[in-house]
């Protein structure tokens, strides 16, 4: 029973779910709102699971004194400043000037933006390393991303600025995004959808079923 | 010596240098310095003999380490700050699509942002915010603010603080609840969009400082998109653009401009060339260009010198290791992986 | 603007225009000879055939109104807008009319979202304008006749999303006919995909060099399609680790993919008969965030040196810096997303990369169970027709026969 | 303050930058900030947009005073709301080993209404609206199309068609099939090299955001 019971409940959601599109009357006009609401009800208590796994895991390791085990210090040390903060704070912790914000202002955006911004590295090494013209299509990839490239900053312009406006290299950029670059999206997408509608329906159908792991 | 205490040395100099310039700045001794142009070509050169000389040595065989590449991105982007050098930014078609939409809306017309991002993707999109807002405000555009992402409210009141500052904008005495208001955050994705288009009340039923939405006189009689003249959408990813064109576009029939980061911006391109944009900033290069259609200098432009010189950058690497690879499959006469 | 009931607005108009026009008079009177020079104030034609019906294809609530555009508005001519005005019934009586709505001129349709199943209405649609004359402002209105009685309620059907309607009938159609003839043991081709074929041989590699394999199930959370491909994959992954004995960590960035990790690696242990070898540990939350996470794999990464990283699910800007750090250290790596903008960083720092669609066929694949793989070949199937649809329309279309796209037409 | 706040900004970013030289403590406790820190970042806001904002001011909204003087909700009550309230409680038992199994339910009930939901979704607005895009005629009478148009046209139709070719998996790709699919796969390169080409370009903007913050506002050099 404790697996047909889920295997149940997918189904027969999933089913309402489908005909919530076609059907406009009430309940099922209402269906979509209901659903990002109470999954957000759901995630929203759900973290306390995966907050309750991350101390655990770091209050074994600094109790083990595992390697590195003062970072697991750190993680915690945080953890429960910035959720102290921001509990204490009431409803209006991301108004300016609160404590809340001071840490996200100048710890969190700090190392996010940073973070984020490390791709630029990454991308520099990995066009060096590895965009090789191996073989056509990688020959295709990389003029595609040179012209683009070159394209879309002032000094691509600059570089064909005796050739007529419309052979440009910011002209040439634009159609290749306008148009075959719009193609392979396109083709992508359709796949992708194709891809979705196939795997939602074996989960619905019941005959996908490993992601409610075993029936004990 | 061992590599450890010549780390610890170079972190010890480097830890110094920054305190002593920032000393030196809090103090108000040091207001930063330009090179000439002059001085600026000769730095750029530079920069170019030395990456035909990692030309040479990759043509040797010696493939230069990862953190030598890292270090040339570094400079490469951080040394145009303090150059000359002007270029010239030529506006594209979809960016020019975007302007004129904006343009042809009469005096009053309301405009509503969604700024959909937060602060690490600040660098694209706050350009492109500030000089929608000047522009709005110059003009006599009225602005509704929202946001999809929890830091959008915020990043919309940074933007509106800075276009306050322009002298002809603070001239205006702008109010809030008049010219403008921001409606703040609602949590739900594109179904905050949805429900919009039957009621704004209902997701924002106070702003974003509690205000209830009836106090305000600009959105008192706006009930959902009918009411709005013109919808800009400023997106790092989801929800963004592409929620805005299937639901407030598809469903409610909005005129919607798009500003996005470079990442996003080829996904909407499709829906640019099917009408459902009317045009699209993508990147800082987005942002330079609208900066320029609108007429105020931003960072956007500022920075469009150090984005010409990483793409340069990244180009000769791509260029160099490719150079490398072909001359040594003639070599070898085989493939390598 | 203050909303005030129609009749008193419309007394005040009058009032000021005959206050106006008596003014002028007196004025005129007044100067004699420049009488000339004053101009009539013309006046203006009301919208024609106002009708308004229930919207149809909803969940009630809502009244659509359309009218024919008043003989004065056209490009350059006198309407400046409209203003709709609805009166309810009340035990068959006529309230009065209240201004609910406006719209610019040139439109000809405006939807009432405001009104209850229960109760009947009346519309009247008002042309308004503005002109100046002799340096005054003057306001012009032009009332229409009023509507009969309307009410609005909901339908059971979209009529106009039948076309996905029978779409998605075909399209399910073709791959349960698929998944059961294949259960009927008819054998089914299924083209090689690098990426799967070279997941056994990663799992291997790790075992050799006694090292673990790392399992990232992407960054979004269970509602999203992908991250429930991925967290299939993770079955068959972890039933080979499980065989081969080789340690697998699932760091997940989301509670509810925690869960559900932990029960499905936990499943495949059991399923290869080595249920004693799973530790709950295994499977472990980092953070929600995206680059909190991204930071925290980089530092497991370096050290801990995985012999293997698999990446299935959404990834966004996070995938470039998990593939060069795991690449920074030679480890095989194995991706499949649909993203399309992370995918050309895949394809550059990993070994094996699924494209698109091709992640979403890796548990049938990697199972080789009929049911999973009919299903596979009714999706080609709907490709076919697609690709079938598109042949026939475009030439439809470019030979001017009937514009097929039509019926893809998705509208709301 | 602000001079700590500078500080700190600038300790962390380049902490999170010494990485690129290899790892260390210093980014090493970087991260762990980063970890803890943005854990508790996103625990806190979905407490606060999502239980209490969403939930709670949903079920229980504030009330105001209108312009008669009367106390009114500003926002309908949504008794809805509870619904998902049980289900996040459900999901919560699974913190009791002995009826963990329950939290399945809530589990199996989001796995299905996001197969549903995005089944028709991913249908309607990816396969039908991208098919009627494509659908369109090349060239023709009454379609008053440039040549610029026309080759657009085709490369978009062509390109669409083969790259879906590419993606059938129950037919080798051999013949005239097979060679559909390589041109397939050419349009896909293309796209992932302007996709590439993109990122680049987003990403050193994203650097030259942190480079303005290290040489600007922290260390003022920028003139």
């Amino acid at each position: 029973m404790r697996r047909e019971i889920p295997l149940f409940i997918t189904g027969v959601v999933g089913i309402v779910f489908v005909l919530q599109y076609f059907i406009p009357h009430f309940p099922f006009n209402k269906m979509n709102a209901w659903f990002s609401d109470w999954f957000s009800i759901v995630q929203a208590c759900a973290i306390w699971l995966g907050v309750l796994n991350l101390l655990k895991i770091s209050f074994q390791n600094i109790g083990r004194r595992k390697d590195d085990w003062g970072y697991a210090i750190v993680i915690v040390v945080s953890f429960l400043a910035i959720s102290i903060v921001g509990f204490a704070e009431g409803e209006a912790f991301r108004d300016s000037g609160t404590s809340f914000t001071w840490l996200y202002d100048y710890i969190y955006t700090p190392l996010s933006s940073s973070m984020f911004a490390i791709l630029a590295f990454f991308v520099a090494s990995a066009s060096y390393r590895a965009f090789r013209a191996r073989n056509f299509e990688a020959t295709l990839l990389l003029l595609a991303a040179f012209f683009v490239m070159l394209g879309r900053v002032p000094i691509g312009d600059v570089l064909t600025s005796f050739m007529p406006d419309q052979l440009q290299l910011s002209s040439l950029a634009t159609w290749i995004m306008n148009f075959p670059q719009t193609a392979g999206q396109r083709a992508i997408m359709i796949g992708i959808a194709l891809g979705i509608v196939s795997t939602s329906l074996r989960i619905i159908l019941g005959v996908e079923r490993s992601h409610l792991g075993g029936g004990d | 010596m061992s590599t450890r205490t010549k780390e610890l040395i170079v972190l010890s100099i480097v830890t110094v240098f920054c305190i002593i310039v920032y000393w030196f700045k809090a103090t108000g001794r040091m207001h930063g310095f330009q090179f000439s142009t002059g001085m600026s070509i000769v730095v750029s050169a530079l920069i170019f003999l030395s990456l035909v000389v990692v030309l040479i040595l990759t043509l040797k065989g010696r493939l230069i380490g990862r953190r030598l590449v890292f270090l040339y991105v570094a400079i490469g982007v951080s040394l145009p700050f303090f150059m000359s050098i002007t270029q010239e930014i030529k506006i594209s078609p979809e960016v020019q699509t975007l302007y004129d939409g904006l343009a042809e809306l009469p005096t009053g017309s309301k405009v509503l942002v969604a700024f959909d991002y937060d602060p690490p993707s600040a660098p694209e999109l706050q350009p492109m915010a500030e000089s929608l807002l000047r522009y709005c405000f110059n003009n006599d555009l009225k602005v509704v603010v929202m946001g999809l992402w929890p830091q959008g409210p915020q990043q919309a009141n940074m933007a509106i603080e800075a276009a306050m500052r322009d002298e002809s904008i603070a001239s205006k005495n702008l109010q809030y609840g008049v010219d403008w208001v921001n409606l703040g955050f609602q949590s739900g994705n594109e179904f905050v969009i949805q429900r919009m288009g039957s009621e704004f009340k209902s997701m924002f039923p106070t702003d974003y400082a509690g205000r209830p939405y009836d106090e305000l006189e600009l959105v008192q009689n706006v009930h959902n998109f009918s009411n709005i003249d013109y919808v800009f959408n400023l997106s790092a990813g989801f929800p963004g653009t592409i929620e805005w064109v299937q639901v407030a576009v598809d469903r409610y029939g909005v005129k919607l401009g798009a500003g996005n980061t470079a990442v996003q911006a080829p996904q909407c391109y499709p829906y640019l060339r099917s009408g459902q944009l009317i045009g699209i900033l993508g990147g800082m290069n987005g942002a330079a260009e609208f900066e320029l259609l609108t007429g105020f200098t931003g960072k956007g432009t500022k920075f469009m010198l150090s984005q010409s010189f990483a793409h340069m950058i990244v180009l000769s690497f791509i260029l160099i290791g490719n150079v490398a690879f072909i001359i040594d499959r003639r070599k070898k006469k085989s493939p390598i992986r | 603007m203050v909303i005030r009931s129609n009749e008193q607005h419309l007394r005040w108009s009058v009032l000021v225009i005959h206050l106006v026009l008596f003014s002028l008079v007196l004025f005129s009177s007044v100067s004699g000879a420049e009488s000339d020079s004053i101009t009539a104030i013309p006046a203006l034609a009301p919208p024609t055939n106002v009708s308004a019906i229930d919207k149809p294809n909803d969940g009630g609530g809502s009244i659509s109104i359309r009218w024919g555009l008043s003989q004065d508005d056209y490009d350059g001519g006198l309407v400046s807008g409209y203003k709709v005005l609805r009166a309810t019934d009340s035990n068959g009586i006529m309230s009065s009319f209240t201004e609910i709505g406006d719209a610019t001129a040139g439109q000809a349709e405006y939807v009432d979202g405001n009104v209850s199943d229960d109760s009947s209405y009346y519309y009247q649609v008002v042309a308004f304008a503005q002109i100046e004359s002799n340096g005054a402002a003057h306001d012009l209105i032009a009332k229409s006749a009023i509507t009969g009685q309307v009410q609005s309620s909901a339908q059971w059907f979209d009529w106009q999303r039948i076309n996905v309607f029978v779409g998605v009938l075909i399209l399910c159609a073709l791959i349960i006919f698929y998944i059961r003839q294949a259960q009927s043991g008819k054998e089914l081709f299924i083209r090689k995909i690098a990426g799967l074929e070279a997941i056994d041989e990663a799992v291997g590699r790790a075992t050799e060099m006694g090292k673990k394999i790392f399992y990232i199930p992407g960054t979004q959370d269970m509602d999203n399609v992908q991250t429930i491909a991925g967290v299939t994959i993770l079955g068959r992954v972890a039933e080979l680790s499980a065989q081969y004995e080789t340690w697998l960590e699932v760091p997940v960035a989301r509670s509810l993919v925690l869960v559900t990790a932990k029960e499905i690696v936990k499943e495949a242990y059991s399923k290869v008969g080595r249920p004693d070898a799973f530790n709950e540990d295994q499977v472990h939350y980092l953070t929600d965030d995206q680059f909190g996470y991204a930071a925290g794999i980089d530092g497991m990464v370096v050290r801990e040196k995985p012999a293997t990283i698999f990446f299935m699910g959404a990834f966004y800007a996070e995938s470039l810096i998990l593939a060069e750090t795991g690449n920074s250290i030679g480890a095989i790596q194995i991706a499949g997303t649909g993203m399309p903008s992370q995918l050309p960083f895949f394809v550059a720092a990993c070994d094996y990369t699924l494209i698109g669609e091709e992640l979403f066929a890796a548990s049938a694949y990697l199972s080789r169970e009929p049911k999973l793989l009919g299903s596979l070949k009714g999706q080609d199937m709907g490709k076919a027709l697609i690709l079938i649809a598109l042949i026939v329309g475009i030439l439809l279309e470019t030979f001017g026969i009937w514009t097929f796209s039509d019926l893809f037409g998705v509208i709301d | 303050m602000e001079h700590i706040a500078l500080w700190v900004a600038a300790f962390l970013t380049l902490g999170i930058y010494s990485f690129l030289y290899k790892d260390n403590p210093w980014y090493k406790l970087c991260e762990a900030i980063f970890v803890g820190i943005s854990a508790g970042y996103w625990f806190v806001t979905l407490f606060w947009d999502n239980i209490y904002g969403k939930f709670w001011l949903g079920v229980f909204p504030d009330t105001t005073t209108n312009a008669t003087g009367e106390i009114v909700y500003v926002s309908t009550p949504d008794y809805w709301l509870i619904v998902g309230a049980v289900l996040g409680f459900l999901m919560l038992l699974r913190l009791v080993p002995k009826i963990g199994w329950i939290s399945r339910w809530p589990l199996a009930f989001i796995v299905g209404a996001t197969a549903g939901f995005y089944l028709i979704n991913y249908f309607s607005s990816n396969v039908m609206a991208q098919v009627q895009d494509t659908i369109m005629p090349l060239f023709g009478v009454g379609y008053n199309a440039s040549v610029y148009d026309i080759i657009g046209n085709v490369v978009i139709a062509v390109g669409t068609f083969t790259g879906l070719i590419y993606f059938f998996f129950s037919k080798e790709h051999k013949g005239a099939f097979g060679g559909a699919a390589r041109v397939g796969i050419f349009f896909l390169m293309i796209t992932f090299g302007a996709a590439f080409g993109y990122t680049v370009m987003s990403r050193m903007s994203l650097l030259i955001g942190r480079m303005d913050f290290i040489f600007g506002d922290w260390l003022g050099l920028i003139g």
